[in-house]
């Protein structure tokens, strides 16, 4: 039983890793149609300058975080007028050409970060940033501030965009935008400034994820982007696409799915079960189990 | 009819509220407007009568400040307003039903509406209930997504959506496409109760049978040109308009 | 030719159809009307199989249809144009006609498969003629080989029908052909699909051009909250009170 | 000896100097561009000045094996390929070409498929670890149960095996291995599944950076005893110290470079290596890129290479042969004896590390 | 034939073919990365049968082939009518489930690899000849099909099935079989190149065929032009060969390069940079001078 509980303990904690950056890729998709591939990526360079604001200032956390966030919002909006490019031609397609541009924007920050960053080695976070000792230390069962953090934060999160987004004015507009931006125009939506704010605001989602994984994995190297790309659109897309709710049930289920797997029946093999399971969810269910959201 | 002449005075006395001078706007190669001229004064309804690809949609939607015009000059309320962002002409009060129905799909219809007023939100509530007045059928679909509406519930959900604004200049874009006549005529009446209550209206159509007959003053557009322009009774009575818009 | 029953068909709370039965005779021109949201183009996506109704039937011919693939009811005869034109924009308007013959997939590969280089489908070059005549047909020969996003309105609504009839259908669909058109093209419409009918094909048109659609039909039904509410010829329709009330609005 | 030809020996490396493994890579081409300069310093190859030229491979096999077949049409030997999939793809060339090509990160089952073309940098698994894996578990007397973490990664597995062997004959009951996903992020539900079954020590065979990230994660959940856990050769590796940080302490980790021994050449290597590497030691493989190049040098005044192109067919296959039975040749670390491509007398030490320093434990010697 | 240009030339011809498999289920809009999997299904299976039950060459390829549309078809049943992203995601899946079997099966080598696929004809020259033949030959016989098939019904009914499904149904398409057709040949091609591919190299490794072809794959596609196989002929080789003609310097930003170079082209030709329109408006222009009648393609001046 205690094992049980730890490695529930454990695949939650893993959960909130996917569950924060699908809610950011989420909100990408909700907000500006864009499909972001490379999402994890984007959070994975965020993770880079914190750490290299950190060594600079000598483990200044706030100006770290700082930086953290306020790269990934310029990253967005340096990269938003080149997707909204993109979208101008809408049609069918134009989901797919994001896509493929994201895949692009990720291709660029791996190589970049493989040999342009700390030599190309994995970077490490300080203990300082996860918060120290564990919260909760019985047998096997062990909870640390940043597994706590990570996953307080995705429910948060998740909750929060929901309402913003389906229940307020701006989060009105900003879907406006994603679904036409020609039709925004004709209800008065300024384009370019209230793109901005939804660029801006993934993108503050995105730098605070990026501490959270900080805190959470403690280390980051130029591949964890890609590691986790796949599984996170693969929960996006079981999720239903857009659907935050979905995302946050869909993501903590697939960590726990792992974290049973892993522990209880194969190393090696628990991608592939994990993978199959996925994917007969896809084939039953191509719209994901609970609805696209767009 | 009766207050056309009553309108025209009182309109005379005082500034248009929208001009628009020598206006020529093209598509690549396509000239689709040709030095057009007209005039919308407070408080009128004024239709913009032309075939396919006359250039209606060009002109309303030059006018709102999606195209930019390539010569010409564009007023509202005395200020020109030629190249400015849609957004701002919207706050400033005017607004467009845009041609097919054009909403947004994957929103339910409240959130359509809500849209509407996303500048002024002060009244909401007012406005909501007075469009679901009008077209009580948008309040039975409230909650529908706009993808799934009927071809005609979304043009009344554009209409309703441009109301939510409360703007001064109303411009619709052949408000009757696929419209049942019942509704056409529903649409009509509303568009002069608007007009009543003091909304200024610029109306474009192809069946400009119905539109005269509720409009103050009519132009008539030709391949980019205006030909033709009157108050309603005397465009009525053109044999040319007859003959070509009328199917008389 | 086409017998309808009791179909229904319902969105959520929503009854979009309710029980309607319609029978349309062959070689007439069929009109239906209804105030907006009354279930007209459910009714066409039922036929076609797009919506699988919850009860009812639909009979063509010889064989009962209901709850047929939307393809396999095409073939069989059924075509229809949608109220919002869609054509397929990356291609030329005589490839949008084109597109509009579907032999089955596995003849196909087998015609573009097995053959010799350089020597052209017999299949190919037939439906090309095709294709060309029926264009001239709707009076757009001209625009054969302009891309079809640069086509305005009408003259979408013109290759729709084009592209249903290359299929030779027995049955034709036009969801409101004339929507957005002016009397000009309007008359132009109302007279391609007089040549249509008189090439044997059975029409049914959904229009909210009460004037053309009492004009071209032989018979109208009329729709009303998914009901059908009248029925009978044009003349008797135009006077029937329901539908002055539900439909015309009182003058 | 002949006249030699070449005014200059180019030695072409491929490396991957971009994509996921461009770090390893840069420190290799460090080595073999050190060894070049500390070559010329002291007079160059037969008299003339050496060039290591880096090609990149980008851990692409596309790339790699098009690069090859450019290399080998004129060169006499080769550094390279690396990594394994380029090895793969690229080094049949080099077999079908008759050209030696030094891949100095390859164990002897990778590179036996080549041999003559491709000397051996470490002697067979079953041969090196069972003796190594036998001495760390016997010199602690509660070593009841081990276990393993195992990445499938290239030769790990087999790695893995190996040591099972030595621990058997140390007495200890090998428990069943946990199989550590390639693209693991967290490491909790591994961890605990190999904690639920109470080993008294456990044998890393992954990549550094999830070892550091077990580890620390063992620790979090009260892993005691730091010298009981034992880091495989591969996995003592930068990503090792820098994501372990002050959690490695104490850990032993084994591997063939002993950086404490006392050489003036070692010395210097030393210090040249961590003044640019941010005061990092050597890692093993970088000096075997440094031997490598010598080697070469070695080959070509020994057998009185020329660089004579009409004569490149020959050349080439004595160059090979030297390579592949050199006796007493002076190595960074120690004096190599080859035969048929595989050293002999390669020896493996044990450390110790504490404050990202090595100590040495133990040196192993290769049994027979 | 130098060796550089063998291989530069061998892999062009296996970058070629997998782009068009690529393609031709990208023609409804299917972006169909199954194809992966399969070259590295049909590739170890065929280094197996070659290997260890000692089969000859001709008999491999022909079973990559086969297992490639039985694998393809089997998929695609499943699939073949499904949305891109189901189609797009069931592909990587499928990648990162093979690599995991073959991690695991002893008889392929498992982690390490296999070695030593034999010259086709026993010397490396014939090998070599052999290999390029087949290769060209098939991009000959697979364009000429793809040609075939894109000016055929099934191009036209694909190109409305990219946009609208209610559209397509309605024209009486089968976009299931539609779509079991085209993947399911993808798919063939696919196991038919994961055989050359092996023999080119004459080795096989997991990392073969993992998310760098994908790269290749999807750069080649959309930097040339999905909207006709033209596009991607011609962008295989020059997005493979051009980054080997660079200094060191600059083909080390290789992927870099290749990442812009994505985006550049999707921001500013979004179809690529061979589209119908243009290969239209060359074929009219050969079809003038040589004085046939005018297809029916020619651009016309609107009023
Ligand atoms: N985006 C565009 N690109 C190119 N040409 C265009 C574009 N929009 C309109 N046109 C052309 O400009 C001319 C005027 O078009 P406009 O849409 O203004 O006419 P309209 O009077 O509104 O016609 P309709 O009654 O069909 O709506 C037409 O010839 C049309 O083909
Ligand atoms: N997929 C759907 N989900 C929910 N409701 C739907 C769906 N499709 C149609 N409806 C509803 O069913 C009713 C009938 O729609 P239908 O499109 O058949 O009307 P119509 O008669 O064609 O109207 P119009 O003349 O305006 O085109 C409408 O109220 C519409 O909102
Ligand atoms: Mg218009
Ligand atoms: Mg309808």
């Amino acid at each position: 039983m205690e094992v049980f509980i730890a490695q529930v303990i454990n695949g939650i904690s893993l959960g909130s890793i996917y569950v924060l950056l699908v809610t950011g890729f989420n909100l990408l998709l909700l907000v500006a149609m864009i499909i972001h591939f490379a999402y994890p990526q984007v959070v994975v360079f965020s993770m880079y300058i914190i750490w290299l604001v950190l060594e600079v200032t000598g483990n200044n956390l706030i100006l770290g975080a700082l930086a953290g966030v306020t790269s990934s919002i310029l990253l967005n909006l340096i990269s938003a007028p080149l997707f909204q490019k993109v979208m101008e031609k809408r049609g069918e397609v134009d989901i797919n050409s994001t896509m493929v541009m994201s895949m692009g924007i990720g291709m660029i920050i791996t190589d970049v970060l493989s040999h342009g960053f700390n030599k190309g080695h994995p970077i490490a976070f300080p203990d300082t940033l996860a918060g120290g000792e564990a919260i909760l230390r019985v047998g096997l069962i062990s909870i640390l501030p940043g597994q706590v953090s990570a996953f307080v934060v995705g429910v948060i999160a998740v909750s929060g965009f929901f309402l913003l987004l389906y229940k307020t004015r701006p989060g009105r507009a900003f879907r406006a935008i994603a679904e036409d931006p020609n039709g925004a125009r004709l209800v008065g939506i300024p384009l370019l400034k209230t793109g901005l704010q939804s660029y801006a605001l993934s993108g503050l989602l995105g730098g605070l994820i990026a501490l959270l994984l900080a805190a959470l994995i403690g280390s980051a190297s130029s591949g964890l982007g890609e590691q986790v790309a796949l599984k996170v659109i693969a929960v996006s897309i079981i999720a239903g696409l857009g659907n935050l709710v979905g995302g946050l049930v869909v993501g903590l289920s697939l960590g726990i799915l792992e974290a049973i797997v892993q522990g209880y029946i194969s190393g090696t093999w628990s991608n592939a079960i994990a993978f199959v399971i996925m994917l007969l969810v896809i084939l039953a269910k191509p719209t994901g189990l609970f609805g696209l959201k767009l | 009819m009766a207050s056309n002449d009553q309108t025209r005075a009182h309109a005379d006395s005082q500034q248009a509220l929208l001009t628009i001078e020598n206006l020529s706007v093209s598509y690549g190669h396509v000239n689709a407007l040709k030095h057009a001229n007209l005039q919308v004064f407070k408080g009128e309804i004024v239709v913009l009568i032309g075939a396919n690809g006359a250039g209606k949609t060009t002109l309303l939607e030059t006018a709102l400040g999606i195209n930019t015009p390539l010569s010409g000059a564009i007023r509202f309320k005395g200020k020109p307003i030629g190249g400015a962002a849609v957004d701002r002409n919207v706050r400033a009060g005017i607004c467009l039903v845009p041609e097919g129905r054009g909403v947004f799909a994957s929103m339910s219809v409240l959130d359509n509406l809500l849209l509407g007023a996303h500048n002024n939100m002060k009244n909401v509530g007012k406005h909501l209930q007075r469009v679901y007045e009008w077209f009580p059928i948008l309040e039975k679909r409230q909650d529908q997504i706009a993808r799934t509406l009927s071809g005609g519930e979304r043009q009344m959900l554009a209409i309703g959506r441009a109301l939510m604004s409360s703007p001064e200049l109303i411009m619709v874009d052949e408000p009757s496409i696929g419209l049942a006549p019942i509704v056409v005529n529903d649409i009509f009446n509303i568009l002069r109760m608007l007009n009543q209550e003091g909304y200024t209206i610029l109306l474009s159509e192809q069946n400009a049978n119905k539109a005269l007959k509720c409009a103050h003053r009519g132009y008539v557009l030709e391949t980019g040109t205006v030909t033709l322009s009157g108050t309603a009774a005397q465009l009525l009575d053109d044999p040319g308009v007859r003959e070509a818009y009328l199917g008389a | 030719m086409l017998e309808i029953t009791g179909l229904s068909k319902s969105f959520g709370a929503l009854q979009a159809l309710d029980r309607v039965d319609l029978r349309i005779q062959q070689g007439r021109i069929h009109g239906i009307i209804g105030p907006n949201g009354s279930g007209k183009t459910t009714l066409f996506n039922c036929i076609t199989g797009m919506l699988k109704p919850e009860a009812g039937s639909i009979r063509f011919e010889a064989n009962d249809i209901t709850g047929w693939k939307p393809e396999v009811i095409a073939n069989r005869g059924i075509r229809r144009t949608f109220q919002a034109g869609k054509l397929i924009p990356g291609m030329t308007v005589i490839e949008n006609v084109m597109s509009g013959v579907n032999d089955p997939v596995g003849q196909v590969a087998r015609d573009a498969a097995f053959r010799l280089p350089f020597v052209p489908s017999r299949r190919e070059s037939e439906i090309e003629d095709r294709a060309r005549r029926i264009l001239l047909m709707v009076g757009l020969e001209l625009s054969a080989s302009r891309w079809a996003s640069d086509l305005v309105w009408a003259e979408r609504q013109l290759v729709q029908i084009a592209r249903a009839l290359i299929a030779e259908p027995r049955l034709l669909l036009l969801d409101e052909p004339a929507s957005g058109m002016g009397t000009k093209e309007m008359e132009k419409v109302e007279e391609i699909i007089r040549k249509v009918r008189e090439m044997g094909v059975t029409v049914v048109v959904v229009s909210h051009d009460v004037k053309m659609l009492m004009n071209l039909s032989d018979w109208v039904t009329v729709l009303n909250f998914g009901e059908r509410i009248a029925e009978g010829v044009p003349e008797q329709i135009q006077k029937d009170p329901r539908v002055l009330e539900a439909y015309l609005g009182i003058e | 000896q002949d006249k030699v030809v070449v005014t200059e020996w180019q030695i072409p490396f491929l490396n991957c100097l971009t994509g996921p493994l461009a770090s390893h890579g840069s420190m290799y081409q460090w080595s073999t561009n050190q060894a070049a300069a500390d070559i010329n310093k002291a007079g160059g190859i037969a008299g003339k000045p050496v060039r290591v030229i880096g090609v990149d491979t980008a851990n692409d096999p596309q790339k790699g094996t098009v690069e090859m077949a450019r290399i080998v049409k004129e060169s006499l030997v080769a550094l390279g390929p690396v990594p394994e999939p380029v090895i793969m793809a690229a080094m049949p060339i080099a077999v079908e070409n008759q050209m030696l090509s030094i891949t100095g990160t390859t164990s002897y089952e990778y590179a036996s498929k080549f041999f003559p073309w491709s000397v051996a940098w470490f002697p067979p698994y079953p041969k090196r670890f069972p003796p190594l894996a036998k001495a760390w578990a016997q010199e602690f007397s509660d070593m009841k149960q081990v276990i393993q973490f195992v990445e499938p990664y290239g030769p790990w597995p087999m790695m893995a095996d190996a040591h099972v062997a030595g621990l058997k004959e140390a007495g200890a009951n090998v428990l069943k291995p946990i199989e550590v996903p390639s693209d693991a992020v967290t490491f909790g539900p591994l961890v605990v599944k190999a904690l639920e079954q109470k080993p008294d020590g456990i044998i890393f065979a992954c990549n550094a950076e999830k070892i550091a990230k077990m580890i620390k994660e063992l620790k979090s959940r009260g892993w005691k005893k730091m010298d009981h856990l034992l880091v495989f050769s591969s996995g003592d590796d930068a990503p090792l110290y820098t994501v372990g940080g002050e959690d490695i302490n104490g850990i032993q980790v084994y591997n063939y470079v002993n950086p404490d021994t006392d050489s003036p050449r070692w010395n210097a290597f030393k210090s040249a290596f961590m003044k640019d590497h941010n005061g990092m030691p050597p890692f093993s493989l970088s000096t075997n890129y440094y031997d490598a190049l010598f080697m070469i040098k070695e080959a070509i005044e020994k057998t009185g290479v020329t660089g004579d192109p009409s004569k490149l067919k020959e050349e080439r296959k004595k160059i090979a042969d030297y390579c592949a039975n050199v006796k007493k040749f002076q190595g960074l670390m120690f004096n190599w004896d080859m035969k048929d491509g595989v050293p002999t007398n390669k020896p493996l030490y044990i450390f110790e590390i504490q404050g990202g320093k090595k100590k040495l434990v133990k040196e192993i010697k290769l049994a027979g | 034939m130098s060796l550089p240009l063998y291989y530069f030339l061998a892999i062009t011809a296996v970058n070629i073919l997998m782009s068009w498999a690529l393609y031709v289920p990208y023609r409804m809009a299917h972006l169909h990365f199954l194809i992966v999997a399969n070259m590295a299904i049909s590739g170890y299976t065929a280094a197996y049968m070659v290997l260890s039950l000692h089969l000859p060459f001709g008999l491999a390829l022909l079973a990559g082939f086969v297992l490639g549309a039985v694998i393809g078809f089997a998929v695609a049943l499943f699939i073949g009518d499904a949305p891109t992203f189901a189609v797009v995601i069931v592909g990587f899946t499928f990648i990162y489930i093979t690599r995991t079997v073959i991690e695991n099966t002893e008889a392929v080598g498992g982690t390490m690899g296999l070695f030593g696929l034999p010259n086709i004809g026993g010397s490396p020259s014939v090998h070599r000849w052999t290999i390029l033949a087949i290769l060209y030959g098939l991009v000959a016989l697979v364009g000429f099909l793809i040609h075939r098939f894109d000016h055929s019904q099934l191009g036209r009914a694909a190109s409305a099935a990219f946009i609208d499904k209610d559209l397509t149904t309605s024209l009486g398409i089968d976009i299931k079989k539609m779509g079991i057709l085209l993947q399911t040949f993808s798919c063939t091609l696919a196991g038919g190149c994961g055989v050359l591919y092996g023999f080119i190299y004459k080795s096989f490794h997991l990392d073969y065929f993992t998310f760098h072809v994908v790269g290749i794959l999807m750069t080649v596609i959309f930097v040339g032009g999905y909207t006709t196989l033209w596009g991607t002929l011609l962008a295989a080789p020059v997005l493979y060969g051009v980054p080997l003609l660079f200094p060191p310097e600059v083909a080390s930003w290789r992927i870099v390069i290749y990442g812009a170079l994505l985006i550049i082209v999707l921001v500013l030709k979004p179809e690529g940079f061979i589209t119908t329109r243009f290969v239209y408006g060359i074929e009219s222009f050969l079809s003038r001078k040589r004085g046939k009648r005018t297809p029916l393609t020619k651009p016309q001046e609107d009023v």
